[in-house]
């Protein structure tokens, strides 16, 4: 298990650590018991995502694609973010190792559910294909 | 500064030990085997070295088998055992939950194969009780295998007891001494000890070397089948380097241990006292009864591989229970053994110490350790739910 | 003078393995399962010994699998096509008479569990017969084994020929190439060899490791459980500094090859020509189809433990399949093989060159071996025996 | 397997090596088959053995064990080599490697063999206790 520079880097100097008060929506998937939760924070306006921050409790990859993926959709439209993938990431990141793709999995379902939440919120309908499938259970996700 | 402190997981070569192996290199490279000269120096260095395993583990030369190491001791024990149980329809061994995997994964296999497998129970404080062993122990019992210290948590069983309740019972018990070789006083006669693993990497001697002891009169299976070496028992060339340099160190370890051991306590009770200012802190396995290197500590809130990455950068060498180091989703199922849940288990962090550190050393991982942990703390959603909880 | 003819059994370790392997003592150290930085650079040492090894197989590095020798890689290799024979219910294995112990034995612990061994023949110049190999494999077939090169008399089977029958019958085709590997090529992928064993100390690589080439796709059994090392198939912590040592040796003699079979072939010429002067001593094996290094020759009327015995005395190491070197009563199973009589072969003497040796030291070999061949002729009953008998 | 000094030397110089022409008994044991074969001459006068020789085919300890009964009864009378023992053989030259021992018997046969040639070519009866148990196949010897 060898993680490249990009990783090492969003692990070391994480963009993003913190939580936003008045978040638009709140996202957290995982849990303790398969050792990483991310709790992402998004704040959208009009359509276009201003901030994003994460608090995460993981390991290395956790921390650095929880990183990366806020990096990522920061800036961004909604539509945009919704297309986060964690293919995307995992690129951003050079690569993770195999045993570490499910945090890559599990930042972009992360995005997905804070997301979810800002359409609940909102009282608005997610787009069907962008919905968050993570259903907690690590060990049901198969990667 | 860099600090090693992952002593469990493999140590440095000693000198005396390289020293002792390099004309096994280039000059003293026979095959013991080989008739002539070059061969029979060889075979002289390999009984030499034997001798002094021999002694040093209160047996006799002719019941050391060399092997590549620990994990082939504990497979050719578990396996030895298994083949007599059998042959007097004796299908029942008895281990415990904290054994290593090289261990656990061989009963596994034979589970497998029909046989029926007990796992004792090792309470919060990570020590077999001798009444729960005496209440498993059955006519069909086949092995007792229980390691002399955990390589996570640093817990020792009482081996002498285990033994005679064994012996008592007629019961061939076999302890898996990987950790506790060259760090805890080993007698097999005294001990009631029947079979034996160690391996030479955790005393400062190489990898590549390790002892199956098994007591005369019990007879071996092989695992690896071939030519005559072993007396039959392991074939293949001899590592005469690596087995050379086992004996150095072991010899070393054995006879500095008292000195040796005290110095390296002093340092681990530091660090554990130290460590345990921390708040949300604590130890696992039990305070007394544990390696002397041994420090194994829960960081409530944080992970542990992020930890370990952190204090690696820092130039700190250490370990963790998560699942995140072995890329399974589980955390050490020595932690969860214990009672840990999952959440407090995934932030374990072993340092586990030598003869080769300092208290300098002790020293920068105890200034070194509170920062990160804030720092992993103050990112972390569980650690922020744990603190509202109060 | 002091020769070293007995590179067969064992060799010098080179100075390029050396100083290869000499950092991993003191310095590179780290176990590779642990993900701090000087774990990690032991996992990156050790990818790359596998990616050298592979390389120079014609493999790929997932196929390389690290043991503690040939023997280990022999074993493991016919347990593997063993268990998955049995799954298909073919329980029939192919091999010859003259493969090594490693094999030999493991063969025979398969036939007690119920599985068929043909062991083929090899005729006098101990050469297999595609042709009888072809007859022999049968639909229940699940292995060939057949060894690269004889490591007593020298012999090259025709392994790409024999890998292409095996794939044409679909059967798994392993070769021990224990004594062929650094000094034949090998090319998996080329000779259409499934599995391969080989073992660094017969190539001045160190004691102590060896491969287990598996094709991918062919799912290995351990015989060594525990930890996920090697992929979960081999249990143990990596051996680091000999399987360096190993990619070092192996790498050179790969490169050497061309140059080095040529200089060493032309001394074995040599030695064969001038031994075969003296009267009533024959060549044992193919002349044209062995190691570059080997000569095995069976001088009659003189028993080969003896003239083993006084070779050594004037500086020579050689090697003998007589049975007083064994300490068994029956000469080696590979000059009975070829069909000498047990007298005959009890007289054999092997010496085994490498690119260490050099012209001078055939020299001397040729020069001290007639008078101790006529000493132990002129005491000998055999000898005066068969003189009478002409 | 490590050869005592006194087995070296024994084999390195091995004393009466050599065949007697007018011998008063010869006897050879063992079988090329197995890999060591020795005969003995002796010479026997007035009951005194004046002269043994021997020649081996085989290992060092089988030379060194036809070195060494020749030694141990060259000058004895009858009676004193009758009685040799393959372990008298054995003390002699400081111990055999296990494997070896047999050869020492052989050496102990071997002598005992030529004795009851003498004893034949005399037209005598050789003590019972005394008589050869060599067969000839070495496998049937057990040790
Ligand atoms: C042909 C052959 N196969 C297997 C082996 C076994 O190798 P090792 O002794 O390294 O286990 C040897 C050497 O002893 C050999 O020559
Ligand atoms: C308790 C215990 N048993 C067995 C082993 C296996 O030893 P090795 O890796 O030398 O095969 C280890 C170390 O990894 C260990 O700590």
């Amino acid at each position: 298990m060898m993680y490249s520079e990009k990783v090492m880097d969003h692990f070391t100097n994480p963009r993003n650590v913190g939580e936003i008060e008045d978040a638009s929506g709140i996202g957290e998937v995982g849990n303790a018991k398969c050792g990483d939760i991310m709790k992402i924070f998004l704040k959208i306006e009009d359509g276009i995502i201003t901030d994003a921050k994460f608090n995460t409790f993981g390991c290395g990859a956790a921390i650095a694609t929880s990183s990366m993926a806020t990096e990522l959709i920061k800036g961004k439209p909604i539509e945009e973010a919704l297309k986060l993938s964690n293919k995307a990431v995992v690129e951003a990141l050079d690569g993770l190792p195999p045993v570490k793709l499910h945090c890559s999995v599990l930042a972009e379902e992360g995005v997905k559910m804070a997301l979810q939440d800002y359409y609940n919120k909102r009282g608005e309908e997610m787009p069907e294909e962008y919905r968050p499938r993570c259903d907690g259970d690590c060990s049901g996700c198969g990667v | 500064m860099n600090v090693y402190a992952d002593n469990a997981a493999t140590t440095r070569v000693s000198e005396a030990a390289l020293e002792a192996m390099l004309p096994c290199f280039v000059e003293n490279y026979g095959n013991p085997s080989s008739p002539h000269h070059i061969g029979q120096k060889a075979a002289q260095i390999l009984l030499a070295a034997r001798q002094t395993m021999a002694e040093h583990l209160g047996a006799e030369a002719s019941e050391i088998l060399f092997t590549s190491g620990g994990s082939e001791a504990d497979n050719q024990a578990i396996i030895t055992a298994a083949v007599i149980g059998a042959r007097k329809g004796k299908k029942h061994i008895i281990s415990t939950k904290i054994e290593h995997h090289a261990v656990l994964h061989a009963l596994n296999k034979l589970e497998k194969e029909g046989y029926e497998i007990t796992l004792l129970d090792v309470y919060e404080d990570g020590i077999v009780r001798l009444s729960d062993l005496e209440a498993a122990i059955r006519p069909d019992t086949a092995l007792v295998t229980i390691m002399y210290a955990n390589n996570e948590i640093g817990t020792i069983q009482p081996i002498k007891e285990i033994g005679a309740l064994c012996r008592e019972k007629g019961v061939i018990f076999h302890t898996d001494a990987v950790q506790a070789a060259g760090h805890l006083p080993i007698n097999v006669k005294e001990q009631n000890i029947d079979m034996l693993s160690l391996s030479a990497h955790k005393f400062h001697g190489p990898k590549g070397a390790g002892v199956f002891f098994c007591r005369k009169g019990i007879p071996i299976t092989s695992i690896i089948e071939g030519g005559a070496q072993e007396r039959g028992k392991r074939a293949g060339t001899e590592n005469l380097p690596a087995i050379v340099g086992m004996a150095a160190a072991f010899k070393a370890a054995c006879e500095q241990m008292p000195d040796a051991a005290a110095r390296v306590q002093a340092m681990r009770d530091k660090l554990i006292d130290g460590i345990l200012q921390l708040p949300e802190v604590i130890l696992n396995g039990d305070r007394e009864k544990r390696l002397p290197g041994n420090v194994n500590v829960s960081v409530k809130g944080i992970e542990g591989e992020s930890l370990l990455l952190m204090l690696d950068q820092a130039g700190i060498c250490a370990s963790s229970g998560s699942a995140c180091t072995s890329g399974s989703l589980d955390p050490s199922h020595v932690l969860l053994a214990i009672g840990l849940t999952h959440e407090v288990a995934h932030g374990s962090l072993r340092l586990s110490l030598s003869e080769y550190n300092n208290d300098a050393e002790i020293d920068y991982i105890l200034s070194t350790l509170p920062p990160i942990v804030e720092r992993l703390r103050s990112m972390s959603p569980v650690w922020k739910k744990m603190k509202e909880g109060k």
